[in-house]
């Protein structure tokens, strides 16, 4: 496997690439900054996801690469299915995740998370023409999220549906709805405004916030313990929100 | 060759090759009604190919082949209905493994005729009953010997009343002992007026059955005549030393 | 330039066979392991693993349907292929063979996501129609190989008998050929079933919620990543093995029965 | 109870090989098919197709990466099982059995989650190591039946001569069988490489960029479902009938060269 | 059997079963040096499987089998170094395919004595002079005839010098008209003083060189004694019967 260890992360070249002297240095000087590689799922627009040039972009990501210029590290971003990305950082496949990851009791128990990034909800799409309002209308009908999400934790333990499937990626359940394979997505804010505003705007739409009694965050995630890592992020977090470059990155991606 | 008799096959100017092989070369042939024909000749002589020809399982390259009135080749003829006038039987019998004794009899008069299961029961019991082997009748072809399968073989030909009969070195695959009980039931079908072409090496039942034979070699007819003819003066160098190795 | 000549029977044949015993002792270990592991695991750690089967119980019912549904459609497409692949009007062979070339130099996975997003724009299948429409369509490809492989190993005395009574092609197929091939058929797909249940897994892709799919769900829900895993893995493995075992039985017993 | 004896050599051989002049132009008119239609669809359509063929493009290269990585390291596994199978120690020969059978009973798939996300936990490798080492696991077991049966399809006399002569069984092995075996073994060998290249596939799922994730990031980013999928698959065909043609020829001419 | 001379061979009350057949049953026998002695009798009467006991070919069920002073089936024993004492020349040649002419001559010399390839090579071209094809010595063994390659067979079994030849049936692959290029080599060989034991039923090899012929069945030795005894006056019914058969 000498072949393999030539091709790291052949998905972000271009990062790799810029980022490998400054790891050199890194390694010879002991005072440069420290590189902290980030997991994310790359298929979760607008959050994170990959452009055409094969980049990992987003809302996030931009927010990521802002927190490390003002905390003095260097961010790199990996490519990772989110069906195991937990398990990745389990096993220190890398520092940190970013990819939306909701900060949850349960999560809480395994896992530190960085000061909340921003807050979400959990909205419920459905086809431009349904009149379904809520998930009891939804009754009988299948209905899908993302496998391991906060999206999928909402339905999961609810009766009544004919189905409820788990996709890999969003865009895959996304694509089942307009298809009409499923009737119903549920899926966090951001991601389920980009599919309906950009994407799929004539043919699915915002049926309702399901609203919760607690308030859910977004937050980077790192093993326990991994105080370093979260003291760079959250020194670089808390420097953009005071400084408007967080407002100024919300702009750009037309975040509410 | 009889010409006052009716014609029954008549094979004209018939070539057949196997890529650059000649196994038939310009072979003409006739067999009148009721005749019985025994066609001998080294391996690889083309007996077989001729034979064959006559039902179209090989498909000449040249040349007419015509069976009871029809050439075979010709498009309009139902190659189908006219195999059912000519009766094959195999050097390796050739049993229908899946199918019992009767079975193998009846199988194609009811699909091929629509006779009723009970007509074409009783007739492969009789034809059965004729060959010898009754007592056989609901066992499987593999639990009966050689001579048995084609005896069985032979039945499930006639079950079919073929007007003609064609036999490929019948018992060339037998042991022995089961030679006999196979050529008497040829015997007793010559006896009965069939009409037989019949590849062998068995020159006893040649000369008790034969009204003419026929020596090939390298494709074609070297020479043809009574079994007497052969037995006391061949003609033909190449029949001589044949036949001194085969009797 | 004389050819050897291997005539010494005594001394090339008869290796004691010594393989089929290891496979077979290999097969013994490997189910008595993998049961004893499953009922270990239940018993000594009912937490997670008792929840955990529990969960994956229905995946593994889904499994089986998309296997048998597949199977049964994948020989009937492979039927129809293999008398295309032995038939002898070149246009239907041709067909058949180009189907067989292509549908084997495409992966199964490729195929799945084709005809599940790229096709499912136009016929808007249900997604386990959808997984059994591309499985049967892999399959019946690879199973067309097996029918024709069966068909063709039919001594062709029987086609040549056959045709000689007057039985035209088709009945002589279906009435000679057939009801003799199957014998020969039936172990390899015994195998082929083997092989799909095993890429029935592949279907988990389509959020189809089959045994690997429901193992998927539930590990990163909870992170029991090894847990979770090493009981799908056991759970395919008794299946497999199970079903190899009777496919074995079933290949003994029909070369004993087929005496040729 | 005698048995059917079946002499006549003439009536059962040489059927004409239809069915192979078959596959044959089914290859043609496959190859010239796909490679026909990605030209067609490039120059008639360059927009999506060739930015999709761009976008591709280091996909390509991942596969044929992680096939070639996995083959070597399947072939090295598979001589090491192949040879353990052969073996006349029990032991050895019934933990490359085991090893064989217990693999060929999980899906390839299952087996990647397993390597990749269950056993991620203690060996800590990188994403495509990982990818490699699950394919190779797994086909090294396919493999170690190609060796297997390369190596017994080395006359028995072989051996006996070279042990008369004093060579022990290793020298045996590696001095007079394998030698031989390699030219048995190549075809199949070629095969596995053609069914492991299709295979990786499944890395995909793991977020290995390879040829099928670079056109499921392509799909899902412009919804080009029938484009993206239509023209992977092209790519598939292409490299996988080249290669299987490869293997045919290398068939051809080893039988060609080996006269026994 | 000639106790004055030196044993070098001892087999003692050796049988051996494949399954329920028993191919050796109790059989003793001991050749002494530079003794050479022909096996025959009829096909699966044990001969080879007694020839290949004496190398361990084949493992006896029990009995002892003495070569040159050593218990070959003696834990202690290291049977490649004996195996090297004795040359085995197969009916079937079972030339390496894969190696030249001389390869398959100097292969194991090289790999197991440590002889440089030069000398090897030497000895090798000199053993090939000796059974006549010198001048094949590197092309590849497929491309030579039967008897040629049967001779180069043999010269590999004399490039390890061993101290007996064992032959089993070496002429019985070959085209008549080959055998008696590889006999010539035999009996130059046994001319030369070269302990052999030879399973073959070339009589007239035997009536050569041998000095002792003995007659197998059933597993068993019937009789023993001159090739002359043999000719004149064999005992045993079953010995005439065989010689009736091959002679
Ligand atoms: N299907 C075939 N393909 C190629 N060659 C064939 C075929 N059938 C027959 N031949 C060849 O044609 C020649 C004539 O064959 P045929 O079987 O007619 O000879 P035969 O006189 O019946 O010989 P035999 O006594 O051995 O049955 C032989 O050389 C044979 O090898
Ligand atoms: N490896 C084996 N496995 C099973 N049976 C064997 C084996 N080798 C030999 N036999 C049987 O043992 C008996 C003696 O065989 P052997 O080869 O010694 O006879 P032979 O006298 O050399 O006969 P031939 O003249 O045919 O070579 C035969 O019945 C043979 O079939
Ligand atoms: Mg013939
Ligand atoms: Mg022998």
């Amino acid at each position: 496997s000498v072949l393999a260890l030539g091709v790291v992360g052949c998905g972000e070249k271009k990062e790799e690439k810029k980022a490998e002297p400054a790891a050199n240095a890194t390694a010879a000087a002991p005072a440069g900054p420290k590189t902290i590689v980030f997991a994310c799922d790359a298929a979760y627009p607008p959050m994170q996801y990959m452009n055409e040039q094969k980049e990992i972009v987003g809302f996030e990501v931009d927010v990521i690469k802002a927190a490390a210029e003002k905390g003095g590290f260097k961010a790199e971003f990996k490519n990772v299915a989110w069906d195991g990305i937990f398990a990745g950082l389990a096993s220190k496949k890398y520092d940190a995740i970013s990819s939306s990851v909701s900060i949850t009791e349960e999560r809480k128990a395994s896992m530190d998370f960085s000061d909340p990034i921003m807050t979400i909800e959990q909205m419920l799409v459905v086809a431009k023409n349904d009149k379904a309002t809520d998930l009891a209308a939804l009754k009988g009908k299948s209905i899908g999220a993302q496998i391991g999400t906060t999206s999928y934790l909402v339905i999961k333990d609810v009766k009544g549906f004919k189905a409820i499937k788990t996709y890999d990626e969003v865009g895959l359940a996304m694509e089942d709805l307009v298809k009409g394979s499923i009737q119903a997505v549920v899926a966090d804010s951001p991601v389920a405004v980009d599919y309906t505003t950009k994407k799929h705007a004539d043919k699915i739409k915002i049926a309702a916030t399901l609203k919760s009694d607690k308030v859910e965050n977004i937050g980077i995630a790192v093993l326990k313990g991994n105080k370093e890592v979260i003291d760079l992020v959250n020194k670089g977090l808390t420097a953009i929100k005071a400084d408007g470059t967080f407002d100024k990155i919300k702009e750009k991606h037309q975040m509410k | 060759m009889s010409a006052a008799s009716q014609t029954i096959v008549d094979i004209r100017h018939v070539s057949k090759s196997f890529g650059a092989l000649k196994a038939l070369n310009n072979v003409s042939l006739s067999m009148s009604l009721g005749e019985k024909v025994v066609i001998i000749g080294p391996s690889g002589s083309g007996k077989s190919t001729l034979l064959r020809s006559i039902n179209k399982l090989e498909t000449v390259d040249s040349g007419t082949i015509i069976v009871d009135g029809h050439d075979i080749n010709a498009p309009t003829t139902d190659i189908n209905k006219l195999r059912m006038e000519l009766g094959m039987v195999f050097q390796s019998f050739n049993l229908f493994p899946h199918k019992t004794v009767l079975e193998n009899l009846t199988m194609a008069p009811i699909k091929l005729k629509g006779m009723s299961k009970a007509d074409a029961d009783a007739m492969g019991l009789k034809l059965l009953d004729k060959v010898g082997i009754k007592d056989k009748a609901h066992v499987y072809p593999s639990l009966l010997s050689g001579g048995q399968q084609q005896r069985v073989a032979i039945a499930r030909a006639l079950a079919m009343s073929p007007k003609i009969m064609l036999f490929d070195e019948p018992t060339s695959a037998l042991d022995p002992e089961m030679i006999g009980e196979v050529l008497d039931v040829m015997v007793t079908l010559a006896k009965e007026g069939m009409t037989m072409a019949v590849v062998t090496h068995e020159m006893g039942f040649a000369r008790e059955v034969a009204d003419r034979v026929v020596f090939m070699d390298h494709g074609g007819i070297i020479e043809e005549g009574t079994p007497e003819h052969f037995f006391t003066n061949p003609e033909h160098d190449r029949t001589k030393l044949f036949l001194s190795q085969i009797l | 330039m004389t050819e050897t000549k291997k005539i010494d029977v005594g001394e090339g044949a008869a290796i004691p066979s010594r393989s089929d015993w290891g496979l077979f002792n290999a097969w013994v270990i490997s189910i008595v392991g993998a049961v004893g592991a499953i009922i270990y695991l239940l018993l000594v750690h009912p937490e997670p693993y008792q929840r955990l089967l529990v969960y994956l119980g229905d995946g593994i019912v889904i499994t089986f349907q998309v296997t048998i549904s597949s199977i049964i459609c994948a020989c009937a497409i492979g039927l129809i292929t293999g008398l295309g692949r032995v038939s002898k009007n070149k246009a239907i062979n041709l067909v058949a063979s180009t189907y067989v070339e292509i549908i084997r130099g495409i992966p199964l996975l490729v195929q799945l996501f084709y005809i599940y997003y790229a096709l499912g724009r136009f016929l808007n299948v249900h997604d386990l129609t959808a997984a059994i429409i591309a499985m049967s369509v892999c399959y019946g490809a690879y199973m067309g190989e097996v029918f024709r492989a069966g068909i063709t190993a039919i001594d062709k005395g029987q086609t040549e008998a056959a045709r000689s009574l007057g039985l035209n092609g088709k009945q002589t197929m279906f009435m000679v050929i057939l009801p003799q091939a199957w014998r020969t058929i039936l172990p390899p797909v015994g195998n082929e079933f083997i092989a799909l249940l095993k890429d029935t897994s592949l279907v988990s892709i389509l959020a189809v919620s089959d045994l690997l799919r429901r193992g998927r769900e539930f590990s990163s829900e909870t992170f029991l990543y090894f847990e979770t895993y090493t009981l799908v893995a056991l759970v395919y493995l008794v299946i497999t093995l199970i079903l190899s075992k009777g496919v074995s039985i079933m290949e003994a017993r029909l070369s004993h029965y087929v005496r040729r």
